[in-house]
């Protein structure tokens, strides 16, 4: 048992934090979360280029990492800079996939930032389950092609190809697809998400496609890649709730009421504690998470419900109560807390909220 | 004991109820079900509705050309105006600053200034915050100097809601440095016109632009435009807090919130079943419910409490921290239950002509927005956190 | 609409107040919960001669009440004053039933104090199911056998007769029998509660039994009875709450540390108020419920439920809050506080806890 | 990075099962298992078994005469003590008063009271609190007056757990009361025998007795039981609570509760089913064993910071929140899953030769006495609000 990073870790957080830094002001970050692609291709281009995504696959496919511990340190540090760019969405997660199957050279442009490849899994978007897809995807001769519509397929505009999950008539289970981007019947519609970036409504109508690993077979792995993309979910949080605390922390100390600074009022000093000791079991959990994203299947999927469970939970309740600490100064656009807080909030909405997660764990 | 509805009280609903069918437009009812933005023309249109009824001024005492409703039937009016999508009647001149002036204004003010808030010749706005008097209201430092027959204030007022729509602002400004906090502050009507204002927007986190910072150089305001005494103007404030019961838990509100809630459930989908049949989700929103139904009784005790002359309690801040937070919990579970269709921010499909895909249910498309503009709700007028100070030092007396 | 008591009932409430504080000190109170019978018999009888059981019902039964709002009224007074005595478990409830079968000269009794009767209706103490006995009654000529077992029957030792809830093997619904104490077949267990008072296990074996109303059709009698019960202990509830609000403001006005009383620190001020708000809550929810006692069954639930979900979570919240900002003082047996926050603890365990109301509310 | 145990963690922590296996006792382990009262009796025993064992000074350091455990390994043997129910290692000697007089205490003082605490020679309580002196700890007024070789004490301590067993106790008292209050306080032993102390018993609301008040009256004590400097005493009361990390959150009897919690839910019935099955149980438990699991790391992650040498932080209090809540719903939640078997308080249950009916499952008869009595938790060693203003101090600054 060791809870020391590594010291390649230590310099990769080093790293993105001085990225962040010099290279990732704030304001640009808002812009582009409500531009076009919702996102800096530039941005995005640099911390790939900075070996980020590299971090986030094994040396087997072309990274230098991979591992749990490797996912969390990377997306906490993009969590305290609250970055937009589809790391997760478009790379780690469909990349995973890729390399599973065997797609090397697609990774390998995903690694270097040269290709994005969005992921379509979920078609009732009220709904947590990427486990039922309706999409239908036919054969004839060698070639495939997929009919259906796939829900707020996060960062899909301007991506290179998507990969979706479907039914064949052959086969019972689901079936992995990757589909160009331009491919014909393939129709996006982009639309803004609240906490910046965008996703889109994706139409499928006889797209030509190509089959992911072997038919009906591809649950196993969506489940695996699913606990990539929240793991790093997870660990996002976990980096924006650092910042929120430290800006809270802040807020406390300088900001005076009644002659004195928040900080000395015992109701909110409470109050604080309370924030401050629900993050530490929400880095506990992430910690527990990346440790077990290696395991069996179902021990591993217990770490990470536990863990989306907590950010959620924990998560909502520390953006709110950041807030409401703050005062009005915490509901304007100019203040950085609110941002962070509705990123923080959103993260409950992806890849399965906080009672999806509790069930999950109960039922498992 | 008796909680029923008397038959004069239900006939009451149904009047109403026939009257905002026959005059609220659909578009607009539309639009405040979707908790977007009110428009400017949206509320002067529906102020003058009400107006012409004679109902604008529902919650005004007869003598000052109220109806004459008792507070159950306000809280009638008020649910089924709520539960029907009618904009929020505008507080700020008819509810917060029509109190004050009737209690403490002088004949020439009351004749002047009421009427112009009923017909919509003033849109009035509230200049209370600081940016450094937040909870702390008393330590404002907005100044008024008398001059003759003027009074010149310079300063700085912020979190001015609607601000960009108002001509006139009602302001609380510190006239006597000299003494206790409290004991030097004035209540002032400033003419938004006057030289010297510049009101600036501050765009709130949700995306929106509602409240405003008002700034103040030499701004040169009549004599006669003073409330009252001069250094009272913190009792006046005061006597508005411990007043404003009607209203103030807003259950119909939340009772349109739950009902819109209730329908969401049957057609959004959890594991392939509808989200109603979840079990965490119901026992949410059942919380939920069974909260605002031990609220409206609540609301009730106290407003009959009030209408048989009890005193200034505790209650208005427990109403405003109950009703605040049911609203905010409202939105939150609504938020919940759009799954991942809540990350989506689609005003554009109420634009006239929108005819491309909608992500969430279109009644949905700002909930989000919703509901982070709406963590406003704990924290103004007087924050909860304030309000829970006021009960202990009424209950407790220290 | 009207929320003043009215003249006769505030005159109810008064005189037991006054009984209670003349005639019912605390000490007596919690040496009688752990006699053998768990309560103190003359205090019932004073109780009843003074009119309070005949409060419960109704003029055509021989009582000068039996509305909601007189139950609440005899109900919350009690609470604040933690009696003990089985006015709800042997005379209320018990005597609602035989009421409505017709039972008026034992009725008649039960009003004057002369009997008692229990009701058994529980077979599984985990459970809050009053609907599905297995308990057995069977018909030879005109008499009736019963076998089975009830568990946790409250005040049942000493009582004069029981009533029990079986099926017969004739009809498909539930039928209700009354037992004299002394039958044939009938052994009681006696075993003491944690809030005081006891509870029996009975075991029936060929138990001679008389048929209460309609065999097989007793169902939504037992419902109604259920909603009387509930309200009772949702009043009671109240009346602990209201001295347990009393106790905790008198504390934090007198209790001193760190130089000044409790209630200057403002963490302390912020939880009294989220409690006192909390009771105003729940006291709403009982004059809801026993406004729509007398409603159609399906409405009277949902408040009987809204009440005792409410009562069941506050109460909790109350019990536990109270002892902590008390400390230590509020962990022993010589102060008040504790004896009541028990028994506000333990009306949670009886006729349906929090979750399982909150959940036949939103089913309803 | 890395969570998962070594070998050799668990090749130890198979000894300390086999350990467990072959020296714990049926009856003991069943009364713990169920919440009752640890006698005196089965406390001496245990005690007498791991000091036999050399593992009653586990968590002490290798020079006075500990085994040299890691943290970790410290941690699994209290987990698996919890598990298999052996008797809490009585804390006031061995984890409170060693650690100062290791830290602070003479040779003269190590020597003779460490080994009398291993080998069961004296039985050491607690005398820190006072009726007017609970959380404002350093306002305490029970006096030392140096008389010659002796100080003489006068005053009264209360909340002195298991008092009634012991022989010796341990106390905060006034030494000088001309300065701060901290800076007059000293730390003294004393011998319950001495003549002017006399014991009360303090009965619980669970009706238990495990803690006592304690007069002491003109009680002579000698100089050389005075521990450390005089008027230094609030110095080492504080250095304990901020080193105090070992076993503070309580994982080991969580987890202990966690498991029993789970069995019970898969035989109690609720609706006719298995309790397990039901959604909003279900819901309770996974919250509470997600945030388990979560504090288990938590802790971990503390003790592996203070073995590499971090200094005291708020760690310390925050793991005494965390835990003494989590333990407090764990019993919570078993109460709720008794359903109206809670309502029984049947410990005669356990008496030998009983064969009456039970109630709830036999290990649950005394639950909600122990539900009652755990509400203690968070509040002795220093109150859970004493720790969040410890918490704030230290990351505010202020």
């Amino acid at each position: 048992m060791d809870f020391q990073p590594t010291e390649e870790r230590r310099m990769l957080a080093d790293m993105i934090g001085k990225f962040i830094q010099n290279d990732y002001p704030l304001n640009a970050r808002l812009a582009a979360g409500t531009s076009a692609l919702g996102y800096c291709p530039e941005a995005y281009s640099t911390m790939a280029q900075l070996g980020l995504i590299g971090a986030l696959f094994d040396e087997e496919v072309g990274g230098f990492g991979g591992s749990g511990f490797d996912i969390a340190t990377v997306f906490t540090e993009l969590g305290k800079g609250l970055v937009l760019e589809p790391l997760n969405d478009t790379a780690l997660t469909s990349g995973y996939i890729l390399a599973q199957t065997g797609q090397l050279k697609l990774v390998e442009q995903i690694i270097l930032g040269q290709k994005r490849v969005a992921l379509g899994l979920i078609e009732n978007g009220a709904d947590y389950d990427w486990g039922a897809p309706e999409t239908l995807a036919r054969q004839s001769g060698d070639k495939w092609h997929v009919s259906g519509v796939k829900t707020c397929v996060k960062f899909a505009h301007g991506a290179d190809a998507i990969i979706v999950s479907a039914q064949t008539p052959s086969a019972p289970g689901i079936s992995l697809f990757l589909i160009e981007a331009s491919a014909a019947g393939l129709v996006e519609h982009p639309f803004q998400t609240v906490d910046g970036g965008n996703a889109c409504e994706i139409t499928l109508h006889k797209t030509p496609a190509q089959l992911l690993g072997v038919e009906g077979a591809a649950y196993p792995l969506i489940d695996a890649a699913a606990a990539r993309a929240t793991l790093a979910l997870c660990a996002e949080a976990l980096g924006l709730m650092e910042r929120i605390k430290d800006m809270t922390i802040d807020y406390m100390r300088t900001r005076k009421q009644f002659g004195s600074v928040l900080g000395k009022f015992q109701a909110l000093q409470h109050r604080v504690s309370q924030m401050l000791l629900e993050i530490e079991q929400a880095k506990s959990a992430v910690i527990n998470a990346a440790n077990d994203l290696q395991a069996p299947s179902d021990e591993r999927n217990r770490a990470i419900s536990a863990a989306k469970y907590s950010i959620g939970r924990i998560g909502c309740a520390v953006a709110e109560e950041a807030i409401q600490l703050h005062g009005g100064i915490g509901m304007t656009w100019e203040y950085d807390l609110g941002h962070f807080a509705k990123r923080l909030v959103m993260i409950d909405h992806e890849w399965g909220d906080q009672d999806d997660h509790l069930m999950r764990f109960a039922q498992s | 004991m008796d909680l029923n509805f008397t038959e004069a009280d239900q006939a009451f609903r149904q009047e109403v109820i026939e009257f905002l069918n026959s005059e609220l437009p659909a578009d607009i009812s539309r639009r405040v079900h979707a908790d977007l933005p009110v428009s400017k023309e949206d509320t002067e249109f529906w102020h003058a509705v009400l107006h012409k009824r004679g109902w604008l001024t529902y919650n005004w005492p007869k003598s000052f050309g109220g109806v004459g409703w008792s507070p159950v039937q306000q809280f009638i009016f008020e649910e089924e105006c709520a539960a029907a999508g009618a904009p929020r009647i505008l507080p700020f001149g008819l509810k917060m600053l029509a109190p004050v002036l009737m209690a403490f204004g002088s004949k020439e003010q009351q004749e002047h200034w009421l009427p112009r808030m009923c017909d919509g010749t003033d849109w009035w706005c509230q200049g209370y915050s600081e940016p450094g008097s937040g909870s702390d209201l008393a330590s404002l430092k907005t100044s008024a100097v008398k001059q003759g027959d003027h009074y010149v204030i310079n300063g700085q007022k912020t979190w001015t809601t609607l601000g960009q729509y108002a001509n006139m602002i009602f302001c609380l400004v510190r006239t006597d440095s000299d003494c206790k906090p409290q004991a030097g502050i004035s209540f002032i009507l400033v003419d938004l016109a006057t030289p010297g204002i510049e009101m600036r927007p501050i765009r709130t986190l949700d995306g929106g632009q509602e409240v405003n910072e008002v700034f103040f150089t030499d701004v040169r305001v009549p004599v006669t435009n003073l409330v009252g005494e001069e250094n009272k103007g913190w009792t006046y404030a005061k006597y508005l807090l411990a007043h404003e019961r009607n209203g103030i838990a807003n259950v119909g509100i939340s009772g349109q919130k739950l009902a819109r809630l209730k329908r969401l459930s049957l057609t959004q989908k959890r594991g392939g079943k509808p989200l109603a049949d979840d079990p965490l989700f119901a026992a949410r929103l059942a919380r939920l419910e069974i909260e605002l139904r031990n609220l409206e009784t609540t609301n009730l005790r106290v407003l009959d409490g009030f209408s048989k002359g009890a005193g200034p309690g505790p209650e208005s801040s427990m109403l405003k921290i109950i009703g605040s937070e049911l609203e905010q919990n409202f939105d939150d579970l609504t938020r919940r239950a759009l799954g991942r269709q809540a990350q989506a921010h689609t005003p554009e499909v109420f634009e006239p002509g929108y005819n491309g895909p909608q992500v969430a249910p279109q009644d949905m498309a700002n909930q989000s927005a919703a509901y982070f503009n709406k963590r406003k709700v704990s924290i103004y007028g007087g924050s909860n956190e304030i309000q829970k100070n006021i009960i202990t030092k009424m209950i407790l007396g220290l």
